[in-house]
């Protein structure tokens, strides 16, 4: 149950899965998708909310080959400059997409997590969305007659996400923004969790949520390995390097520098660490 | 008088606006990160009767110290009323009906106050993509009402937008209703040089005021479409010393 | 906003109104039933998961003609006597029942609180409650072509709930079991709230949820108004009672006498407990 | 040898099943009030793997030290890995497949394990007015398995339910893929004279264990329908002094 985290991506994340690696700004797995790129996974369908510096990396770095997602973009500073080059140049390689807004993407997850086929919400209604992704259908309320929005629910093969803390047994707990986090590991066939720390005993927190082992696969203790986001109570948000992403992902060449010098030429998250200086 | 950028004049005039529909008690506002959430923190430390800010990442009545550079910042958790989760938010909450005031921008707006966020060019083989959709649509479909803040420019204030992300009135007036829409749509659009508000008849955007030291030429050059004006077109009040270094303050913080 | 259980209900519960006076064993509203038969509301359609004593009382009472619910017992006693005696000897007057699931009712109310017409789930299959309930339907999954069960929202006129805490400003906070309280006031047109305390500031607890007060139309201040229920963190349940219930609502006359005495022949909940012995 | 009585019979065997089903990594347990909630928590004092107790009222993994009256009672949340809503106890972990084992008790069983608590007899003037179904519908329909503990008589072991209130195989075997439940269906019906278990060509119950003392006749005489027996009949064994012993401290605390 606790393991490293190689040890976690080698057995559970395969060539060709899709993955959700969530996080709404708080508790962006990276530690993971550094993982990802050093294993040289191929052909993955990513699935998020908000792609953002963690799946840039993994879209410039050729392991992505289908992205479903509702917004793209360095939250606060711009475009994402590799996910960017992908949809528009084709570089490294053609990236499919499946684009939501963020009610349909949550509904989704939600759906997924209760075991259901497909959700509804109020929406997409007089946007271009539909036009472009078959994954929105409308269903028709049978007491009402109104036409509500249906979407299918999401299941990944893997759901990794950064958590707070877990006890020696695999509980997981997580407080602070909570995205859909739960709802992503839920949803997922088998989950990887990384951890700031791991306790005896969970103390409880206001606001937190508790995880049972018995719904996560993996648990890897990798103090910080949301950087540059964040882990309420551990950390604040690390502003300086998402800015500093924008210029350092703006180039190819200058993109491939810095993957093969701090992650792939790097053997783990705490040589990352080091490497970037943090 | 003091000095000030067209900026700050567009972010004091949309957090007048908040300010008095939170007087009416029209308080719950909708934000997103940039220029609304500054204009709505600024709302916030101008006015008797603040906005209630909520933001996507489920905070609700979130009141930041300083100025959050995402919508995740742990400062909106921290100083929030209460947290939930992004189903939560979009479902229990904007969803519902519970928004009065939707608080959107974007790269281009059309004259029937469509935004697009997505793609310039066709989708297929953009010329540029953008971050997507994100909360948008539904908060534009949703809300009590919108309102919407951008810089203006010929390229950004399009007869048409070249991929419709959130709805504004659709291709005219009645649109909305057609769609059985729940929420009012945009109101006010506030941008660096204007404030523009729906025609009654027609729904397409018209000039209604104009900031202080803008001429109808300068707008008119800088949008898209035949633009028309309001019987009368008053100017802005000019930014106070108060408004200014209150803006000042946050966003040196 | 902060007024007392007599102006509130004088003001926001109506003859022939539907009310959800909810809560799951824990925070059960049931000094706010007895207001309501104090002020000899008539005509009303009770909405609840779990109807128990509370609802037993306001059924002896004659208050009700409808009944919506997915389990009316006494928990861990046995029957509700007033309720059976209602249904099968249509006494007082004849009630109305609509009758579903747990699963179903959970996903009326959060369907209410989330705006949409109706909700989905995998339900009733197999069993003999659509036939009688008109309020159990199928949709078709568009994806998938899968039949699910699909069930209106419920959108009560009144959500009424006890909880631990508000502030002055009316925001109120509860914690412990939490049932469908937060789907019952978000998905009625109005509210009530009775809290244990009123404080200046909320203080943080562990597992607490925040109703902002801008959802609640009033809040009343009634210390261990959920009696017999409890409220976690101030009393604990009054298991006694329970039991007792049992023989005091078996004969119609005994509940007569007991409502008259306790319910009718006093002004308050103060009143009430003291008549009690509570 | 110790003195018993067949109640405690009954829930020593069927906390016996519960601890052989955790050992066999069917631990998640969804528990009701009453006979289920005893025997799941004499289970969870008797072995090693411990059975993990759910409740409808959204208590993950509950640990009580004592027996809760109510499915509420707050020893169930005090000791508790996490307490959800109850909305997404239904969603997020019974309807998703999360639970091992779904324990039931009614009013009424049939041939086929389907289950009665909702009246006897008809549903619009019934003669008992039960209190309905509860979560019972969709732990029967979810459930990986379902565990039934029940007294028996002829009048509550009946060839067909009044009302069927949560489905078990229907009219027989093949309606519950025909219905396409998730879940397996009851496995195991402890009562306070027997076990039975569905015969794998009818899905009909029959019985697969005597309890000590209990002739074949007493069963036959305590069922409404023409009941049948497995080839081999085993008598179950004598409770111990430790599970007799466990079982009337958890009744006494």
């Amino acid at each position: 149950m606790i393991v490293t985290l190689q040890e976690a991506v080698a057995e559970h994340v395969h060539d060709g899965d899709t993955l959700a690696l969530e996080g709404f700004t708080h508790l962006i797995p990276h530690a993971a998708a550094h993982e990802i790129i050093r294993q040289g996974r191929r052909n993955l369908h990513l699935v998020r909310m908000t792609p953002d510096i963690a799946y840039d990396q993994l879209i410039g770095s050729g392991c992505v080959t289908r992205l479903t997602f509702s917004w793209g973009g360095n939250p606060g500073v711009g475009s994402l400059q590799r996910f960017r080059d992908a949809v528009e140049s084709q570089w490294p390689h053609p990236l499919e997409i499946e684009e939501h807004s963020h009610a349909g993407m949550a509904t989704r997850y939600a759906a997924g997590a209760a075991g259901l086929p497909f959700g509804i919400l109020r929406g997409y209604i007089g946007t271009d969305l539909p036009k472009y992704t078959s994954t929105i259908k409308t269903v028709e309320c049978p007491f009402t007659g109104e036409v509500l929005a249906a979407v299918p629910a999401i299941n990944p093969d893997v759901g990794i996400i950064h958590a707070q803390r877990a006890d020696r047994a695999g509980n997981v707990q997580i407080w602070g923004l909570l995205g859909v986090q739960k709802e992503a590991v839920l949803a997922s066939q088998r989950s990887i969790v990384t951890v700031e720390e791991i306790v005896d005993e969970l103390p409880e927190v206001p606001g937190a949520v508790v995880l049972p082992s018995w719904v996560v696969t993996a648990v890897c203790h990798v103090a910080g390995g949301a950087h540059p986001s964040f882990a309420m109570g551990f950390s604040t948000r690390d502003n300086a390097f998402y800015k500093a992403w924008d210029s350092i992902s703006k180039d190819r060449d200058a993109f491939i520098a810095w993957i093969d010098k701090h992650v792939k030429g790097t053997a783990d998250f705490a040589e990352y660490c080091e490497s970037v200086g943090i | 008088m003091a000095e000030y950028t067209t900026d700050e004049l567009m972010i004091v005039n949309a957090a007048r606006q908040l300010g008095a529909l939170a007087a009416a008690g029209k308080r719950q506002c909708f934000v997103g990160i940039g220029l609304p959430s500054t204009a709505a923190n600024l709302a916030r430390r101008l006015y008797p009767i603040e906005p209630v800010l909520i933001y996507e990442s489920g905070c609700i009545d979130s009141k930041p110290t300083r100025l959050p550079l995402s919508i995740g910042d742990g400062e909106l958790a921290e100083t929030s009323d209460a947290v939930v989760s992004v189903p939560e938010i979009f479902a229990y909450w904007l969803q519902a009906g519970r928004i009065d005031i939707g608080f959107l921008s974007g790269a281009q707006l059309d004259k029937f106050a469509n935004i697009n966020s997505t793609v310039i060019g066709s989708y297929e083989s953009p010329k540029t993509r953008l971050p997507g959709a994100g909360g948008a649509p539904e908060i534009a479909a949703s809300a009590g009402s919108v309102m919407v803040i951008m810089r203006q420019s010929a390229r950004a204030f399009v007869d048409r937008c070249d991929f419709r992300t959130s709805i504004g009135y659709g291709d005219g007036k009645g649109d909305r209703e057609r769609f059985g829409l729940r929420g009012g749509g945009p109101k006010w659009v506030i941008t660096d040089l204007a404030v523009m508000e729906p025609d009654p008849d027609t729904c397409e955007l018209i000039v209604v005021a104009l900031h202080p030291g803008i001429t109808r030429e300068q707008v008119v050059a800088a949008t898209g479409w035949h633009l028309r004006f309001a019987h009368d077109v008053p100017t802005t009040a000019e930014p106070t010393e108060i408004e200014l270094d209150t803006l000042r303050a946050l966003q040196a913080a």
